[in-house]
């Protein structure tokens, strides 16, 4: 049964010199991969000494494709994440702190606590829903890209899953339906070439997604998600149709998942030569080694993000630590905006 | 909110005049409300007509028909919701919310919850409850599902008047409302009805009938076997006739003032009766009124079946039945027991 | 919003002539579709005069498709129907007497009326399942699939569904599994180009319906649902190869709806056009023509085919009208094998 | 069925390695037993490690990890059943179900009975409830839905030997089971399970703790903080525990003996109270011995609230709450009042 899964791409990074984002922008996306890099090991590392006791999905893998998505969206833009988010969530900007404070069920929280890993929001910054359940994360873009159409507005929504979620049946009816009705929705399909523990060959007999998806009558490209040059250009795109009016996109970014499925899960199941060639573009290092030879970014600058990480990680993690738990009373708040009559039990 | 022009200005309508009615207000009063589900817009209007009308008058933009994708339908609404919007999704047959289960529950449902009060969807779904004419999956009353699940409201009128002051409060809530219909009276139980805008509130029942022997607590269609059984029960047993209209919020005040002079009590419902809504107003009631009752509160709800097609089986309340309810329990109370021993 | 139809295919009947049938099979294929527009039309009918209280789902224009698969599809084969499932109940050879009595709710019924019309089933004759729910019969044709490759039988399982429930999430998820396990399974669309009231340009972004489920990586094909020989040979041939392991394939038999969607309902909206386009290709009197004029069936035969219909269908309305309803007790009969302890209300 | 060997041969076992275990036997015993999940093949064995072994064991055919597709895998699971096989569907987090509602509800629970007889669909779904620390989505009591749905048995063990015995009788039952497992018990609680085949039969109840002043009535990983409940106040109140181990069948007989004795109970679960399985025990009790009871049946069920995140919030009965329910019961027991008013 156990089949081969695909190749990761061993493309080099061409298409990085293609539009080279500002300065600021090159920086700001090394220092998000980064912290995401560093904030997931730390999670890790504190759930391991029995000091976090929550759902962790590492991001391992994806730095590339959320720091190339912070830089394509812009700030009116939405978007709509699954459970492994903590990249997404930087690429809309969330402070650190509050990704964390919800980590740790904390009032600091971008929910109060009450959400928890799974379910950062922040509408302010544009992060409307993220979900713990595979693929449903799809229709309420679509929901949202209808506003933006009704709105007639210049917002373009994207949406991330993973693609193992390309399996489920709200996938397809989302495609059909962003397809039919133009919408100005982004499918960012995040595939780190695993859906929990089987790989993607032996859940698809057509393996190659962004071809499946195409037939769906939308735009649907694969691009190299080791490549946040490469990948910024095929999401800056597609966002861009988005708000043209020219409807939505399927892109498949092609990357790997650099860490076990959830939190401290066993990963001994992976080929040990498809890791070590994925490790070897692990993206921040790759990105930095990328910046600084092809003179974007001198080393002391790149030096001082670094220091700059390794700070917000700590403070942040300091926060959350600090951050009050939800008071008794918050179990029963939120569930109603009017709960007159309602039960309580 | 009843206007001046509402309370002089009436219509005889069906309740499916009045949800149609209650849509064309709600369009009318705010643009953020839009309405999705299959076969919605014009020519067709809908399977049942609910919405004949709205895309010609309101645009194809606000009136929304989509493929077949229940799922999609309720996840586009939720997404809309979030977005600002105040969507209607309308769900022809009940049994069709198995395939959406997961956006109703999992994401409307919790969505203000999991966000800690940011993240709203106050969406409304429509659904209808069918005939045993078309088979057990077009046919379920599936109301204990959602009354069950915390974050939803469920509503249920039994009449044109409530149906569209109900619908229209429903749209109007910051809650996500489960608003369902019955297929058998949405053409055969006439009213007067305003024609301009009225709210029903959600969360109060009302008295239908009074009487003084036995209170019947129903809503939905069985509230119309129900006060025909009431009705031939005239003379014999006094029957006070409660209509809940919402379940969620369920207004077991108005319930209990009633059992607390009848003292003796049966919940009628079209839903199974096992592990079913009228278990949940038992329970209160009870607890409530212990050791002041006659009897203990009855229950006749639907058998612990699918729906049979054939017409000759019934599984659900009918004025015989109900007719039949009551008279045990009349019966209970003469001899003190429980009627399996009888 | 109202776009254009897919044209109603002009091919003429060549393909008629590369692998005819024998006289028997050409026969009752010719009886087949006589029976299920007459008995259509016939049901039709009693409902108006208000003597059936059934939902009714015509089966008209589905002639030529339901005739072919009678012959295409092996004794030992099954079946998964839907809600419009009166031509299928016919090719599986499930007599008219007891199609007819459980729309009448009645105990000569295929499910002694508990089920109705939408609900038959024939287990020894191969129809399986049918069911109301859009699209839900693909994942159970999956699972027959399945049992059938675990018995390393030679049964194929054959599904029918129509254009509108390729838009629902299971029939993806079914095509990609069916594939991926290369199960004996022939998804048969029954494309009539509505969904109820909906055209299919108006609900699928690219209404190439079988372009959309080859991207699965699974045989796909399209064929004149009109030509009951084109229609054999391609439902033959996705059955020979479920047989021979080759996997599932999807046939999507291009008809046209020739009533409105349900027993009474309107058909106003369709457009007059290519409504007669269609009703020139009324597969019954089309394949009586072509029968005659190739020589292949006489016209004493033929008459007396229609005489025989004539009086089946009379027949199976008059038993059907006689046979008992089901007695109180079946109420509660049926729910469950073993009930003990179960509630009864 | 218990072999001789059964009743000797034992070992210690996690309620995940008896589940293990009955899948494993079952395997054996019958070659259409099959399996079918997300991730159940080795080398992970499912995310929960209950199928460990049994690919490698039995086979990829019979034991088959399949794509991320709920309904499909329901749906398959029914298919295969109406094709000769007995499929267990293992689910990972109940939540999901709500994917496969339709496959559940429409499908598995009324074939037999759409069919006249003829089609059963005996599928075994193994699902799980999961922990508050997986958020609002991933941790949901939902027996409630399925024991409102006719055509669906519904078990729900607190222990590896129930969990066993009930997995096999629920594997060779001819009707469809929804098996119930509670994550936060699936390692933790531990037992001597016999390692032959046996059988615990669906239906019967089992009384674990004895006691004259109140009879708690409860099932699933309730059972410990109930136990534990009981033991805290021993010397203070006298607390019978029932495990009702199968939700349908009910063993409502069991119940009624017990609080026909004590003259009080309360009913605990981990499922939203309102509208939940509490309120049919209570309202079955209720009818069955009225007139004889101290007080009213009381419930002490989630709140109805989504799960909260934080571990600092409790929706659901913990040791300490089930203690102050009892307590609250007995006070009103003392002054024969309504609590509300105490
Ligand atoms: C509907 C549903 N089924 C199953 C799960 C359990 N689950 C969580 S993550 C996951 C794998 C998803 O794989 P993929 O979509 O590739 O995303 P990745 O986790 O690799 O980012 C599964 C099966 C779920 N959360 N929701
Ligand atoms: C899940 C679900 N949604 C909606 C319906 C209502 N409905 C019955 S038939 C139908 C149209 C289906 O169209 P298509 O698949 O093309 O089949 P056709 O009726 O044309 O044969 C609809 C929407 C249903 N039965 N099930
Ligand atoms: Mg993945
Ligand atoms: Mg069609």
């Amino acid at each position: 049964m156990r089949g081969k899964v695909l190749p990761v791409h061993e493309a080099g990074h061409d298409a990085m010199t293609n539009t080279l984002p500002d300065r600021a922008a090159l920086e700001w996306m090394y220092s998000t991969m980064l912290l995401a890099k560093m904030a997931d090991e730390r999670a890790a590392d504190e759930a391991r000494k029995g000091l976090l006791a929550a759902a962790l999905y590492p991001v391992r893998g994806l730095e590339a494709v959320c720091a190339a998505m912070g830089v394509a969206m812009a700030p009116q833009d939405q978007m709509v994440s699954s459970y492994r988010n903590l990249g997404d969530a930087l690429s809309r900007k969330i402070p650190l702190r509050a990704i964390i404070a919800e980590a740790y069920g904390r009032m600091g929280g971008t929910s109060k606590g009450k959400g928890g890993t799974m379910h950062l929001t922040d509408n302010e910054r544009g992060l409307i829903a993220t979900t713990g359940i595979v693929g449903a994360g799809m229709p309420l873009a679509v929901g949202l890209g209808l506003a933006a159409q009704l709105d007639k507005s210049d917002r373009a929504i994207a949406v991330t899953f993973g693609d193992g979620a390309t399996s489920i049946g709200a996938a397809h009816e989302s495609f059909n339906l962003a397809a039919l009705w133009k919408l100005p929705v982004v499918f960012v399909c995040q595939n780190n070439q695993w859906g929990e523990h089987t790989p993607l060959a032996e859940y698809a007999a057509n393996p190659n997604l962004a071809e499946r998806t195409a037939a769906y009558g939308l735009h649907a490209e694969a691009v190299d998600g080791f490549d946040p040059m490469a990948t910024l250009q095929s999401i800056g795109g597609a966002l861009d149709r988005a708000r043209a009016g020219e409807g939505p996109s399927f892109i498949e970014c092609r990357s790997y998942r650099l860490t076990g499925h959830s939190g401290l899960s066993d990963y001994s199941y992976v080929p040990t030569e498809e890791l070590a060639a994925a490790l070897a573009r692990d993206p921040a290092p790759t990105f930095r080694t990328w910046l600084e030879q092809n003179g974007h970014v001198d080393a002391a600058t790149l030096d001082q993000i670094e220091q700059t990480a390794v700070e917000t990680v700590d403070d942040a993690f300091a926060f959350a630590q600090q951050s009050p738990h939800p008071s008794p009373d918050e179990l029963m708040a939120d569930v109603y905006a009017s709960p007159e009559g309602v039960p309580t039990r | 909110m009843t206007t001046v022009e509402s309370a002089t200005d009436t219509k005889q309508m069906t309740i499916v005049a009045a949800i149609q009615n209650a849509l064309d207000i709600a369009l009318g009063l705010d643009e953020r409300v839009i309405i999705l589900g299959e076969d919605i817009a014009d020519p067709i209007g809908g399977v049942m007509k609910a919405t004949k009308g709205l895309s010609t008058k309101h645009g194809l933009d606000r009136v929304r028909a989509t493929p077949i994708v229940e799922q999609t339908i309720i996840g586009t609404a939720v997404g809309a919701a979030l977005g600002g919007y105040r969507p209607v999704a309308e769900i022809m047959f009940m049994d069709f919310l198995c395939q959406a289960m997961d956006q109703i529950i999992n994401h409307a449902a919790k969505s203000r919850y999991m966000s800690g009060g940011h993240s709203p969807a106050p969406i409304v779904v429509r659904a209808m409850i069918g005939d045993s004419k078309f088979g057990a999956q077009h046919s379920q009353a599936l109301e204990g599902w959602f009354m069950h699940t915390p974050g939803l409201k469920v509503v249920m009128p039994s009449n044109p008047y409530d149906t569209k002051g109900l619908l229209l409060s429903a749209i109007f809530d910051d809650d996500p409302v489960i608003f369902i219909e019955n297929m058998g009276m949405s053409y055969s139980i006439k009213g007067e009805v305003p024609t301009g805008d009225y709210r029903v509130p959600l969360g109060e029942a009302s008295v239908l009938r009074e009487g003084s022997d036995i209170t019947l607590i129903t809503y939905g269609a069985e509230v119309h076997p129900s006060m025909a059984a009431a009705q031939a029960l005239e003379g014999e047993i006094s029957v006070e006739v409660i209509d809940l209209r919402s379940l969620v919020p369920l207004d077991i005040s108005t319930c209990v003032r009633s059992v607390s002079e009848t003292k003796r009590a049966i919940v009628v419902h079209g839903s199974t009766e096992f592990c079913g809504p009228g278990a949940e107003v038992a329970t209160q009631l009870t607890d409530r009124l212990f050791g002041t009752l006659d009897v203990p509160v009855a229950r006749h709800g639907a058998t612990y079946t699918p729906v049979p097609f054939s017409q000759q089986l019934h599984s659900t309340p009918t004025e015989e039945s109900i007719i039949a309810a009551i008279r045990t329990l009349r019966q209970r109370d003469a001899v003190g027991q429980h009627p399996e021993s009888i």
